[in-house]
């Protein structure tokens, strides 16, 4: 990449901001986090280094085993986060290093980076986007489809504000004369906050593994081995082509096969662990797949089919009744086939004997890996880190969301892989443990805000 | 006479694009009761806002449409400004004509410019009719009553207690820890159940506000959310020595957690030859057995076993061949229990041969390295079907199991074992009396049912009702102490502040033309509604508290005498007919 | 059928060389990796389950274990780290010491000091047969057979050809025995139903031409992936192979020829002389066959040796030595140093009727197992 | 059913756009039919919205109503198993819609005037099939109450 064109200026230092809690990490968990802990009354700082806050959660289409839309779930509450008197969401922001200075006591630098959108005066109309001329991959559709320079990161991103991605603007000043606000301001500087925190949550979460790691499945050089995260974007409803199509020649696939523990329960990629979500996940698609193509084939190759959680297993069999199959054997490889067709070389290790299937889509069940940044967060004090880098507990029987150091708990995945029902528990268990810490630490009583009760 | 004002915003173009918003200023200046229609270039902008205030003033306005974005946007912010004017932030409404008009009918401009007037006359027509409405406060008695004094139920008291929040902690039986106090060795640390349990009530001392009770059931619950009158009956402990303490003790609690565990599953007698085979013993009984053993010399009942058979899923993700009794789901834990119970028992007895005999390996994240471990150490896995399970059957003096296994193609396979350990699911605890008492939910796999597993995990229809811990549903330890935590953080948001704010949208009833009939009764899914008698009349009423505004009673009132504040019958109509009318 | 399951069968395995793979949980990787796996001959997951699980005679006489080239590859990609190529080696060890004399094979092959003192002492036996026989030798110019003892080295030729020729025979018809007891079901049924064939057994001869130019061009080794990619060729796993066997080979013909078609009494031949290139080009392949292979197990270039036991370094070793014994007495007796010449014999001796002892009884059986083995799959439909 | 045998070409005269009232909810179904404006999905402009907070509050009489007062159908976007409030909102509000088919025949008008299907916060594209359809369908019935409110 071009070293950025954008004009240096001196970052903007801000007086110090105090509040009550740090959460680190804007997606469900640090969502949830927040949420319990401004209605007990805490302030939060919210921060998350994406222009919006949402996470990961917010890019599915329906989540098991209830089969309601991420959406549903994710958007009101990024939107009471955005909205609750006791949270300060800051977005676009780096938490540069979080030091301890005593119980109780925690000092952290944060810097936000330029939008080069002034958010007071944006009104998220998306003119900008629409004048900018240059497009990038649009990270937020798994690269499938393009955004501008300019851009508004997804249509309901919280705060919806846009975005002047610097490093491919050609700075021709097409936004800035577009923008009926007014809002659009390259000379915007990186503002570093200083704030104060009783306690700290990290809700870092989890980075997905990365496919191409595993060579033998072929990844990015045979165009119809997609991962389950850009299926999930094909079939979700902001999904980006409106069907569920195969990228090699937009044909409507009829034969999907899906490739479980990809990344997962293997040393070969040095992750020996298992990503809890993947089997659901891939249950779920296969049954959202039989409904937007009835006709299709779905056939699952699996070890373990770890359908662990409340009504897991009922949804388990509720695929095998619609017809999902199901095969015992761990994918060795896949190959190039005739019409851009896939090959899938297993061993059926119930019927015995090497196979090769053919399929004219293969969908790799990535597994997750835990997100580096979560044990950056600290300096001075270490986070310790358990097996294969999650955050760990500092004792799961005990305390279950607290971390080595005091006062600074996880939630969510960034203690290991969740799905989103366990990461919402954990997210509210990790806000009541801080919250005694706090009461704790400091013998404080909270202030009693007003705050808008919960609608339902 | 209303003084209604209108404002129609460009959005910077996003509306004026499309909608002619001149002519939908003119629409609204044609409605009655409207004084002032303008359009401004953004309604949200700071300098708007001040107009709006000064317009108020100036024009004596009382009621204020913003016909703009999305409600989900601005309709707070507007509101906020409607309040600072002095006006009640309810004799507001925000038309959308930006989602639902301008940029939903780009294709037709005209079509959308006449959405756009129907939608911001129906909203005239509900601000014409909208009332002043304010929350509602209650108390919230900053109490919590904990129902089950197991690993989840500590763990919310202990947070609740941290908090500085009282908590009343009832306990069936006559020792605090539940089902977790009763286990040698737990993962994943290896530490004993009563280890764990210590730990956590260390963590209770530590804190003040919490009040005890073993040998405790509830007897009665009454009131609502915030103010819950609760009885519980302690019965004397043995040996006698409170003879003086009351039998019956009542309280007044803002919220009530249930967290009243689990039982697990009692195979039926000769299923798998449990009972009938001298050596064939539940996951929990071996437990027992190893623990009186010394190490490598593993009895049991007087047999010295050098070889083990684990059989997986015994009262989980089965349906009896009657179907009468149903375990569809998976017990969670019990893979990783089981995995983790062999490399202890393989600590102290090396020579062990175990076979686990398995469906589908379930060690999820982590708990995966302990599957391997296991492998690792020799522990044979052999996977057989659910359709086809394994048999027991006594031969020469031991036992053989019979297995299917599916890795070799559904080969018969004869294990020659010296015991068989049936790994028993998790049940639901039969505890109809607490069910009846409180009207806790129950989900289709007979555990307690939440209203919504990610939106809202640990919360009940009844407000101020709160359920986790394996109550809910199969958990391990770590999993149960966060649903606890969960359901403590869910309380305290009340009980921190005290009282309870409510959004002004609930039912309320017209005694004159109320019959009755129970209709709304029957709706309401919250209990909200009852039949009272009201100065001599017998009426429905509202519990404001418990309330949550969905409406299902109005529906339902064959004379209109329940209505929703906010969203009155007279202000749907009206609005209903403000939308037909032709432009 | 059912069977009984054995729970000391993997822990006998493991001690011929499988350490880590009672870690495998069966997901198949191994046998789709498997070049030489086919839809019939499913391995090695399976066969590592039924070792799990105990089943000997699932194991023991089957063809599996032969048709095995131990690439490695199932190894490499091994998702737990079972290390399966390593189980299909050690399980190979075991079929011999199985197939031949348990009581002498599985002490060699699983105890480094029972294998260590067996090998000294049997050197020390044929040494003092070769060294004890009285006899006349010419110190002045290289007399070798002269100065071998012709009583000596029948003594041993007798002893070596009952015990492990002996033994390699039985060996071999029980192969052939279980083999033809366990083909017409499971192994064969399918695939003869298939064929529409209406016996189980193919003709002999189609199976035999197949099966040798496997056997002498080394052609399933050439299967493995990583053999195709391996550069430079020389240094494949199949060349090196190749070597060594060819080389060996190349020596045995030599001196069956030198013995039995142009004897030469005495005299030196000069390098050029056919027989005598033979045994030079053939030792030459032997040294850097055998080289290579120790330089690889040091290395631990191959994920299948990553933990050689201790008849693995032995093995190689000793033919290492024998051709590199050649050597010495041919460089002896061009110089004319008739004492090294004879000592260097004596060791040459040794060396190689250590290795001739142990055929049966150590990997070295794979020399007769595998082409038997590999025939009899034709024979018997198990592979085409 | 009288409708169907409705003559195409009295039923359609060339200037008759049907007007449908959308009955949506607060949470789910409006900020699902906001999505569907977001992301520029066109249906038909001669629709109006009314939102209330679940759409279980529905009255049979407020739909018939509607039919009398200008609109030619109603579209009860219901929120389907997201719905805050009630778990069995879809199955209540299925209730009042059957009592609205009942009491739409006591007035005459044809029950295919009446649809309701679940629609999620991004459920833009059934949202927009299920309008049309509507239309395409009213369309064919012609005007609900002509003479009334259709000035």
């Amino acid at each position: 990449m071009p070293e950025s064109t954008a004009p240096v200026l001196a970052a903007e230092d801000l007086p110090v901001e105090t509040h009550d809690v740090l959460v680190v990490g804007g997606g469900i968990a640090g969502i949830e986090s927040s949420l319990e802990l401004a209605d007990m009354g805490f302030k939060v700082l919210l921060v998350e280094k994406q222009p919006s806050i949402g996470g990961k959660m917010f890019l599915l289409s329906k989540v098991f085993p209830t089969l309601d839309c991420a959406s549903c779930i994710s958007t009101p509450k990024m939107a009471a986060a955005a909205h609750h008197p006791n949270i300060t969401l800051l977005t676009y922001a780096d938490v540069q290093g979080v030091r301890k200075h005593g119980e109780g006591d925690f000092e952290a630098t944060i810097v936000e980076k330029p939008r080069y959108v002034d958010a007071s005066l944006c009104t998220s109309c998306g003119q900008c986007s629409d004048a900018c001329p240059v497009l990038v991959p649009k990270e937020f559709d798994d690269n499938l489809i393009a955004r501008k320079a300019a851009y508004i990161p997804f249509d309901t991103a919280v705060p919806k504000t846009a975005v002047i991605d610097l490093d491919h603007c050609i700075l021709c000043g097409q936004c800035e004369r577009a923008c009926p606000a007014h809002a659009v301001n390259f000379l915007q500087a990186s503002r570093v906050h200083h704030v104060r925190a009783s306690s700290v949550i990290l809700a870092t979460g989890f980075q997905l593994f990365p496919a191409e790691r595993k060579k033998e499945y072929r990844f990015g050089e045979l165009p119809n081995v997609v991962t389950a995260m850009q299926m999930e974007r094909l079939l979700g409803p902001t999904r980006p082509y409106h069907a569920v199509l195969r990228p090699s020649d937009g044909k409507e696939p009829g034969n999907i096969a899906y490739v479980l523990c990809t990344g997962s329960r293997d040393r070969t990629v040095g992750n020996p662990q298992c990503s809890r979500v993947c089997c659901m996940y891939s249950l779920k698609q296969a049954q959202l797949i039989l409904g937007a193509l009835p006709m299709a084939d779905v056939t699952i190759y699996y070890m373990d089919i770890r359908a662990y959680g409340k009504g897991f297993e009922e949804f388990y069999q509720q695929a095998k009744g619609m017809g999902v199959k199901f095969v015992r054997g761990k994918v060795a490889k896949i190959t190039p086939e005739a019409d851009g067709n896939v090959g899938l070389w297993y061993e059926d290790t119930e019927a015995g004997g090497v196979r090769k299937a053919v399929h004219d889509l293969a969908v790799l069940s990535v597994g997750l890996l835990p997100n580096p940044d979560a044990g950056k967060v600290m300096t001075g004090e270490e986070i310790k880190l358990g097996e294969g880098g999650w955050v760990a507990s500092e004792d799961e029987n005990r305390h279950p969301t607290a971390t080595s150091v005091r006062g600074v708990f996880v939630a969510g995945t960034a203690s290991g892989p969740k799905d989103i029902p366990d990461s919402i528990v954990d997210a509210a268990a990790a806000a009541a443990e801080a919250v005694g810490y706090l009461h704790q630490a400091r013998r404080v009583k909270p202030q009693p805000e007003k705050v808008v009760a919960c609608p339902a | 006479m209303p003084r209604i004002g209108v404002y129609v915003c460009h959005c910077g173009g996003n509306i004026s694009d499309t909608v002619d918003v001149k002519k939908v200023v003119e629409a609204a200046k044609a409605e009655g009761d409207v004084v002032l229609a303008r359009d401004v270039t953004f309604a949200c902008a700071d300098s708007s806002q001040k107009e709006m205030i000064e317009d108020v003033r100036a024009q004596k306005l009382d009621r204020i449409v913003v016909a703009s974005c999305s409600p989900k946007l601005h309709e707070l912010t507007f509101r906020g400004v409607v309040q600072r004017s002095g006006l009640n932030p309810y004799q507001y409404y925000h038309a959308n004509i930006r989602e639902q008009a301008s940029w939903a009918h780009s294709d037709d401009p005209e079509g959308a410019t006449e959405k756009a007037i129907r939608h911001v006359r129906s909203g005239i027509a509900y601000a014409r009719l909208a009332e002043p409405l304010a929350r509602t406060k209650a108390a919230f008695v900053p109490k919590v009553l904990v129902i089950g004094g197991g690993v989840a139920g500590l763990k919310a008291a202990i947070d609740l207690s941290s908090m500085g929040v009282r908590v009343v902690l009832l306990e069936k039986s006559s020792a605090l820890g539940g089902r977790t106090a009763t286990l040698p060795e737990v993962y994943p640390y290896g530490r004993s159940g009563s280890d764990v349990v210590q730990g956590l009530l260390d963590d209770l001392r530590r804190n003040d506000g919490v009040t005890v009770f073993t040998n405790a059931t509830l007897e009665r619950v009454g009131g609502h959310v915030g103010s819950f009158q609760v009885t519980f009956r302690v019965a004397p402990h043995e040996p006698a020595g409170h003879a003086d303490r009351p039998a019956e003790i009542t309280d007044t609690v803002g919220a009530i957690l249930v967290a009243t565990g689990t039982d697990t599953y009692l195979p039926k007698a000769g299923e798998y030859g449990y009972s009938r085979l001298p050596n064939v013993v539940t996951l929990p009984e071996f437990l027992e057995l190893e623990q009186a053993s010394a190490p490598g010399d593993l009895m049991i009942h007087g047999k010295r076993a050098r070889r083990l058979a684990f059989i997986y899923c015994v009262g989980s993700r089965q349906t009896s061949a009657d179907g009468t009794e149903v375990h569809e789901y998976c017990s969670r834990y019990c893979c990783n229990a089981t995995v983790s119970t062999t490399l202890s028992v393989l600590r102290d007895h090396p020579d062990l041969t175990v076979y686990h005999l398995y469906r589908d390996m379930r060690t999820y994240g982590k708990n995966e390295l302990m599957y391997e471990e296991a492998a690792r150490k020799g522990v044979v896995f052999v996977r057989f079907d659910g359709e086809e399970p394994p048999s027991v059957a006594e031969r020469d003096g031991g036992l053989v199991v019979s297995v299917k296994d599916r890795l070799i193609g559904g080969e018969l396979v004869d294990l020659p074992v010296d015991a068989v350990v049936l790994v028993t699911g998790l049940m639901p605890r039969a505890n109809q009396e607490l069910e009846g008492i409180l009207k806790l939910p129950l989900g289709k796999d007979g555990f307690y049912q939440e209203v919504h597993p990610k939106l809202r995990p640990v919360e009940t229809n009844i407000s101020g009702l709160y359920i986790g811990g394996t109550a809910q549903g199969p958990k391990d330890i770590g999993e149960s102490l966060e649903s606890g935590s969960a359901m403590a953080a869910k309380a305290a948001a009340f009980a921190l502040r005290g009282q309870l704010e409510l959004e002004p949208f609930v039912a309320s009833v017209d005694g004159a033309r109320c019959a009755a009939g129970g209709a709304c009764v029957a709706a309401c899914p919250f209990g909200a509604v009852e039949i009272r008698e009201v100065d001599g009349k017998r009426q429905a009423t509202v519990e404001a508290a418990k309330c949550k505004g969905c409406g299902a009673c109005v529906a339902v009132c064959p004379s209109e005498a329940i209505q929703l504040k906010g969203f009155s019958n007279d202000e749907i109509r009206s609005m209903i007919k403000a939308l037909g009318r032709g432009t | 059928m059912t069977e009984t399951a054995d729970p000391k069968l993997m822990a006998t395995i493991r001690r011929f060389g499988a350490f880590d793979v009672s870690a495998c949980f069966s997901c198949g990787v191994c046998t789709a990796t498997c070049p030489l796996s086919t839809p019939s001959a499913s391995f090695p997951r399976k066969m590592i389950h039924y070792a799990q699980l105990g089943l000997k005679d699932k194991l023991v006489g089957r063809p599996d274990v032969w048709l095995c080239e131990s690439c490695g590859e199932c190894s490499d990609t091994c998702p737990r780290d079972a290390k399966p190529s390593e189980f299909m080696i050690a399980l190979r060890k075991y079929e011999i010491s199985e197939l031949g004399v348990p009581l002498l094979s599985r002490p060699l092959l699983t105890s480094r000091a029972f294998a260590l003192g067996f090998l000294a002492a049997l050197s020390v036996v044929f040494l003092a047969i070769l060294t004890l026989i009285e006899r006349p030798a010419d110190l002045n110019s290289v007399q070798i057979f002269g100065f071998l003892p012709e009583q000596g080295v029948e003594i041993i030729g007798i002893a070596v050809g009952v015990v492990a020729l002996g033994t390699a025979l039985v060996g071999v018809l029980r192969l052939w025995r279980t083999m033809a007891r366990a083909a017409p079901q499971p192994i064969a049924a399918a695939t003869a139903a298939a064929d529409g064939a209406a016996e189980a057994s193919a003709p002999w001869t189609k199976t035999m031409v197949p099966t040798l130019k496997d056997v002498l061009l080394q052609k399933r080794t050439q299967s493995c992936a990583s053999e195709k990619n391996a550069a430079p060729w020389w240094t494949s796993r199949w060349f090196v192979h190749a070597a060594v066997f060819w080389g060996f080979l190349g020596l045995l013909l030599a001196t069956i020829l030198r013995f039995v078609a142009v004897p030469i009494h005495g005299e030196l031949v000069p390098p050029w002389e056919p027989i005598r290139l033979l045994g030079i080009v053939s030792g030459i392949a032997l040294l850097y066959g055998t080289a290579m292979m120790m330089l690889r197990r040091l290395r631990k270039a191959d994920r299948y040796t990553s933990r050689s036991t201790f008849m693995d370094w032995a093995f190689i070793v000793l033919l290492f030595l024998a051709g590199l014994g050649g050597f010495l007495v041919d460089i002896a007796q061009y110089a004319s140093l008739p004492l090294w010449a004879y000592a260097f014999m004596v060791f040459h001796l040794v060396v190689v009727f250590d290795l001739l002892m142990l055929i049966p009884f150590t990997k070295f059986a794979h020399v007769v197992y595998r082409p038997m083995a590999l025939w009899l799959s034709r024979l018997y439909r198990y592979i085409p | 059913m009288l409708a169907a045998q409705r003559p195409l070409d009295e039923a359609s005269p060339a200037a008759f756009r049907p007007k449908i009232l959308i009955l949506s909810t607060n949470l789910i179904s409006d900020p699902g039919v906001d999505f569907t404006g977001l992301n520029h999905l066109h249906y038909p402009a001669t629709t109006a919205v009314l939102r209330m907070p679940c759409s279980s509050m529905i009255r049979p009489d407020f739909i018939v109503q509607a039919l009398e007062d200008g609109f030619d159908g109603v579209y009860v976007a219901a929120d389907g198993t997201d719905c805050p409030y009630l778990p069995d909102c879809v199955a209540r509000t299925a209730a009042r819609v059957q009592e609205a088919y009942a009491l739409m025949q006591a007035h005459g008008i044809e029950r295919e005037r009446l649809t309701m299907s679940g629609i999620c916060s991004v459920c833009g594209e059934a949202f927009v099939r299920g309008v049309k359809h509507l239309s395409e369908v009213v369309q064919k019935l012609g005007p609900a109450s002509r003479g009334k409110g259709h000035a």
